[in-house]
């Protein structure tokens, strides 16, 4: 049993296999799309949406390492997601449109979310738990309002557009020739490198929640008392699991400003992706990393394809009192937070976690 | 509160100190006019934001829930206040003291009845589901939050929508050569009025007795023979209802009410809890006073760091006094 | 007096905390009028027998009756309605509330009966001199006092008590036995748990002794007081005889 | 026992909550090898003069020497990597963990790889066998894979002791282990501790209410009374002292 060594998937995957049939399905039916998304799906919109289902996905399972791992509720996820785009935005509308700067850019990034990261930890040694999560909420929106007041730095407000290193560029092209009737211009090149980051994120990640360092995490959130007494010194392990989860936000920010070409308080620190973060968290499942993955493909393509069938739904409803407001394509969020106040009651292991109870 | 009193300590003067030292501290930095209004102002938003925070406080304090979901309350105490004020545009724009003044009373009378009724069904439909499960808790009432959000901008639109001041109290008198706002006084005398009320409820009354007894130990009430679910939703309503009433204040104060009004106040109301300490209503009023004055006070020396000088002010607290300024309960 | 019946009875009690089964059948009778003794070691289910008695932990199974009526299935407060009084092992005194306020809680809406708190405050006249001080500021004596004086600022019918004698100097110890005998004079009817022996003696009119979450003897206590072996069997605890 | 210097040693230790002192001036040395049975009356302060040893409370006043450093101002979890191993009165394990996965926590807290975040726990194989021979030892290895809360209690107080061998701590200490045992499970943890006595170099300190289990195991009987060391000794004279007896039984000069 525990002898044996582990083959390659097992080691790529850290051990921790999905589990079930239906799921190993779904995730190699996600791996796959991903992985062939530009010549499946291709289209502007369709390239989009697959590289933003990636980085929520890096965002979403950096997340699940702090609330379903460790068993701590943080409202400042997206002021490190946040970090690591201006850092890459500022240093791109700053300095040049080269790889240095990306680099520079993601580097200051992460090492400020890190830095922050840290800070709020020592500072959760001295508060009772109840604390931290309202703390954490004022520290980001503290974020948000430095990040809209300093506009020399920012762009305030309006955020900033800015110039990617040319191989990124929409204009630029791979081959000259398309492939598979598709041309690889500087957005697949984009997408690719999207792609590849966010895999070698999540599979570090994966690394990570099933390492020995992973198992202290899920002593703390089962039961800090006895971890402190069998040695571990928890608030260290708290703080790292913050700075580590904090270091993938901001390497996930920074793919984003890569993605988009531009970054904004919007796009990267209002309360409303912190809101998308924990419903993809939740849905899918805490304390699982594949269910946040499946919960951010949920939430991505709710948003992009839910909304123009609750906009024909909505066409529908004209004439009944309020049914067409409800079912506005605006109020997606609507259904989704009744769809997440009805997990967090019958399903609190999300997604995943029905998928394993069934099979196990 | 009686029982706090006697057991303070000298070291709670210096939390009481806090108050008047930076109100003070800051008098040189400007005239004595500009000083005035300001405090007055500093004041006046303290006062609403205790309005709002107050029912969170007992909420905290004696239920254990913690709940993200007070802004949306909030939200709509303040929407109502855009239709019922909307409807009565007659008498809130006549040039009658009464009128006015029956107008904001009918906006105040139907933002607490409307916010403590959704109180009770969030009360019963959602909380009771998730007492004594923190992070669930916490979970659910984002959920809440997100729900109760969207059906209001359901029902009054995505728009920020304008919210006059009834006619009386759009403008302002001299002070001693400072210029204060006829409303920031209404809703000081509104927020004395509901400091006072609650304190004699609490005080001076049995309610008030099992409120303060449950914050301490729940258990020992209900062996006493008290049915404390009652008491729940009854603090629950009332903390609700109260939102509702501060949502109103707060918009008219603001005269635009935006769909994040409650969740902006949310953030400025857990500053206030945790400054004041979880379950005192005393120290969520001190708390939210001060909040007030630091608000006016840095926004008008440096504006772009008006709240994030509260959220400072948060942290040397914390770093001060883990629990807060006027902790209760025994830890 | 209306000696003999049970005012109290349980019949094969079990409870589970979570997943731990604590409680495996207790069978428990409480004699009307009289003080009857719970014994047994740390960890026997003493505590938790009352907490399942007042409510506070669900019975998974059995009967608990109060004067012939079931209650295993009402809530705490209504349970305490019947006019039951609990005194726990913390003694739930509320710190922040004054003497005076957490005697109130214990009345009625009408408030004190003024000749029924002066026989109070005579039981324990350290009380009086702290009437208006917060409950946190007592010592460690004048707590147990307040959690017995406020179980009994009403009349009550049943008065269940949980090891009142812990952590208490020898002095206050026999204060609350003068205090019990006391009651004992009255129509109250006592269930007192206790480790200390010498307490249990000089009060208990009927004893009944728990292991391992079972009633493992009952009967009067002058029958166990004047039997070493017995005690040495059932209680352990007897250290004299081990030489 | 005087040969040697203490392993561990309180001196005038004390805890106040409020004006009460729970632990009251405990000066008390333990030498390495010995079996010292602490007992007392509910309230004492036997567990609370654990949790100061174990660094789960801070003392008010005196100090907790471990092989003469004062490690009064360390933490728990500092002192649980310098050797003293606690296992607690109230069961207190990691419930929606497996049973194996408790020990093995406890193994790699030994083995003190924590920090590493970079290999798979699973290729550490060597971890979870010494987890499952501990489990073994307490005969709970057929259980291994269940969850830790699903166990029945008296499997949950062996699964305790099983995580308290696994950090083969220099000093045990052990809070009425047979607490709400069954009566044929009380002797698989009596011949544990039995065996860690017989290896030799091993200290124990035994939080005990079983005279039985006192008389059978202690080298050494210490009695806490509110809170003060009330009595010290071999447990035949420490049992036949009157002080213990009006102590431990509310007796009187009377009797």
């Amino acid at each position: 049993m525990s002898g044996a060594a582990p083959g390659p998937l097992d080691r790529l995957l850290s051990g921790d296999r999905p589990g079930t049939r239906l799921l190993n399905l779904l995730l190699l039916l996600l791996l796959a799309s991903l992985l062939l998304a530009p010549f499946l799906f291709p289209g502007t919109r369709s390239l989009a949406v697959a590289a933003r289902i990636c980085i929520f996905i890096v965002l979403a399972a950096s997340y699940d390492v702090m609330l379903g791992y460790t068993g701590i509720a943080s409202f400042a996820h997206t002021m490190f997601f946040g970090m690591g785009a201006y850092g890459v935005a500022i240093a791109l509308a700053k300095l040049s449109a080269g790889w240095g700067a990306v680099l520079l850019g993601a580097a200051a990034g992460v090492a400020l979310a890190v830095a922050v990261a840290v800070l709020i930890g020592l500072l959760s040694l001295r508060v009772r738990a109840v604390f931290f999560s309202m703390i954490t909420l004022a520290v980001a929106s503290f974020a948000l309002i430095l990040a809209t007041q300093l506009r020399d730095l920012t762009g305030g407000e309006d955020g900033l557009t800015f110039s990617v290193p040319d191989v990124l560029q929409p204009s630029f092209r791979l081959l000259a020739e398309p492939v598979l009737g598709v041309r690889l211009d500087g957005r697949i090149v984009t997408y690719y490198l999207i792609f590849a980051a966010a895999l070698a994120l999540f599979l570090l990640m994966l690394r990570i929640v099933n390492s020995p360092f992973g198992r202290v995490l899920q002593a703390i959130r089962e039961n800090e008392f006895r971890a402190e007494a069998l040695g571990y010194r928890t608030v260290v392990y708290r703080t790292l699991a913050g700075a580590l989860a904090a270091a993938m936000a901001a390497l996930a920010g920074a793919l984003m400003a890569l993605l988009l070409r531009y970054n904004g308080p919007d796009v990267t620190l209002s309360f409303s992706v912190m809101v998308d973060i924990l419903l993809m968290v939740v849905i899918g499942g805490m304390g699982t990393l594949y269910g946040p993955a499946l919960g951010a493909v949920v939430l991505v393509m709710a948003e992009y394809y839910l909304q123009p069938a609750m906009a024909a739904l909505s066409g529908s409803l004209a004439g009944w009192p309020l049914l067409p407001a409800l079912f506005d394509p605006d109020r997606w969020l609507l259904w989704l937070g009744l769809l997440f106040v009805l997990v967090v009651y019958f399903f609190p292991a999300g997604i995943v976690g029905k998928l394993r109870e069934r099979a196990g | 509160m009686s029982a706090e009193l006697l057991r303070r300590n000298a070291s709670d003067w210096g939390a009481y100190a806090l108050l008047p030292l930076i109100a003070l501290a800051t008098l040189p930095a400007m005239s004595f006019s500009t000083w005035l209004t300001l405090t007055v102002a500093g004041f006046a938003m303290g006062m609403m934001l205790f309005l709002m925070a107050a029912g969170l406080t007992l909420i905290f304090g004696l239920m254990q829930v913690f709940t993200f979901a007070h802004g949306a309350f909030i939200t709509l105490g303040a929407y109502l206040a855009v239709s019922v004020l909307g409807a009565l545009a007659g008498w809130s724009n006549a040039d009658s003291w009464a009128l006015n003044l029956a107008a904001l009373a009918a906006a105040l009378l139907a933002a607490l009845m409307a916010s403590g009724a959704a109180g009770y069904v969030f009360e019963r439909v959602i909380i009771r589901r998730v007492y004594g499960a923190p992070l669930r808790q916490i979970l659910i009432t984002v959920g809440g939050l997100i729900i109760a959000e969207q059906l209001v901008v359901a029902v009054w639109g995505a728009n920020p929508l304008p919210l006059p001041k009834p006619a009386a109290f759009r403008g302002s008198f001299i002070l001693a050569g400072a210029a204060i706002e006829t409303y920031r006084l209404i809703a000081v005398a509104l927020g004395l009025v509901v400091y006072a009320a609650l304190h004699l409820l609490l005080n001076r009354t049995r309610v008030g007795l099992l409120v303060r007894a449950g914050v301490e130990n729940l258990e020992m009430v209900e062996a006493l023979g008290y049915r404390i679910r009652r008491l729940f939703i009854g603090v629950f309503v009332t903390g609700t209802a109260l939102a509702g009433l501060g949502g109103v204040m707060w918009a008219l104060y603001q005269e635009l009410v935006t769909r994040s009004i409650g969740s902006e106040m949310t953030i400025l109301i857990f500053i206030i809890l945790i400054i004041g300490g979880l379950g005192s209503i005393g120290g969520c009023f001190t708390a939210a006073i001060l909040v007030g004055l630091v608000t006016n006070y840095v926004g008008f020396l440096a504006p772009k760091l008006a709240l994030g000088s509260t959220i400072v002010l948060m942290m040397a607290v914390l770093l001060w006094r883990p629990r807060g300024l006027f902790p209760v309960g025994a830890e | 007096m209306s000696d003999g019946a049970a005012l109290l009875e349980l019949a094969g009690v079990h409870t589970h905390i979570g997943r731990y089964h604590i409680l495996h059948g207790v069978d428990l009778a409480v004699r009307r009028g009289r003080l009857t003794m719970l014994l047994g070691r740390n960890g026997a289910g003493k505590t938790t027998t009352l907490r399942t008695i007042m409510g506070l932990w669900r019975p998974s199974a059995g009967e608990i009756s109060f004067d012939g009526a079931a209650i295993g299935a009402l809530a705490t407060p209504d349970i305490a309605r019947l006019g039951i009084a609990y005194v726990p092992e913390s003694m739930g005194i509320f710190a922040q509330l004054t003497v005076r306020e957490n005697l109130l809680l214990a009345t009625g809406p009408q408030g004190f009966d003024e000749a029924r708190l002066e026989e109070v405050l005579a039981l324990f006249p350290a009380l009086r001199q702290k009437w208006h001080s917060a409950a946190g500021s007592l010592s460690g004596g004048q707590k147990q006092m307040l959690a017995i004086s406020r179980a009994i600022i009403e009349p009550r019918r049943l008065l269940i008590v949980d090891e009142p004698t812990k952590g208490l100097a020898p002095a206050v110890i026999q204060q609350l036995i003068d205090a019990f005998l006391r009651l004992k004079s009255t129509e109250t009817t006592i269930l007192l748990v206790e480790q200390n022996f010498h307490m249990a003696r000089s009060v208990g009119d009927d004893v009944a002794v728990m292991d391992d979450g079972r009633i493992v003897h009952a009967g009067a206590m002058a029958d166990l007081a004047a039997d070493e072996a017995l005690q040495q069997h059932l209680l352990g605890l007897s250290l004299a005889s081990h030489q | 026992m005087a040969e040697a210097a203490p392993i561990l040693e309180t001196r005038d230790l004390t805890i106040r909550f409020g004006g009460h002192a729970a632990v009251d001036g405990v000066s008390c040395a333990f030498a390495r090898g010995t079996l010292t049975a602490i007992v007392g009356p509910n309230g004492a302060g036997k567990t609370t003069y654990f949790n100061l040893i174990s660094g789960q409370l801070r003392a008010s006043a005196g100090a907790v020497l471990l092989k003469g450093e004062a490690i009064t101002g360390l933490g728990a979890p500092a002192r649980a990597r310098r050797g003293l191993g606690r296992a607690f009165q109230l069961t207190n394990l990691f419930p929606n963990l497996s049973v194996l996965e408790n020990v093995r926590l406890a193994v790699q807290a030994r083995a003190g790889i924590g920090l590493d975040f970079l290999t798979m726990a699973a290729r550490r194989g060597d971890l979870a066998e010494r987890a499952v021979a501990h489990l073994a030892r307490v005969k709970l290895a057929d259980r291994a894979e269940a969850p830790a809360a699903a166990l029945p209690h008296g499997d949950q107080r062996k699964l305790e002791v099983a995580i308290l061998l696994a950090l083969e701590p220099e000093i045990f200490m052990f809070d009425e282990p047979t607490a709400g045992m069954s009566v044929d499970e009380v002797p698989v943890i009596l011949d544990l501790i039995e065996a860690i006595k017989a290896e030799g170099d091993k200290t124990i300190l035994l939080v005990e209410h079983k005279m039985d289990v006192v008389r059978r195991l202690a080298d050494r009987v210490i009695v806490l009374h509110n809170g003060a060391l009330v009595a010290d000794g071999a447990p035949a004279e420490v049992v036949a002292s009157p002080i213990v007896q009006e102590a431990y039984l509310g007796l009187r000069a009377a009797s």
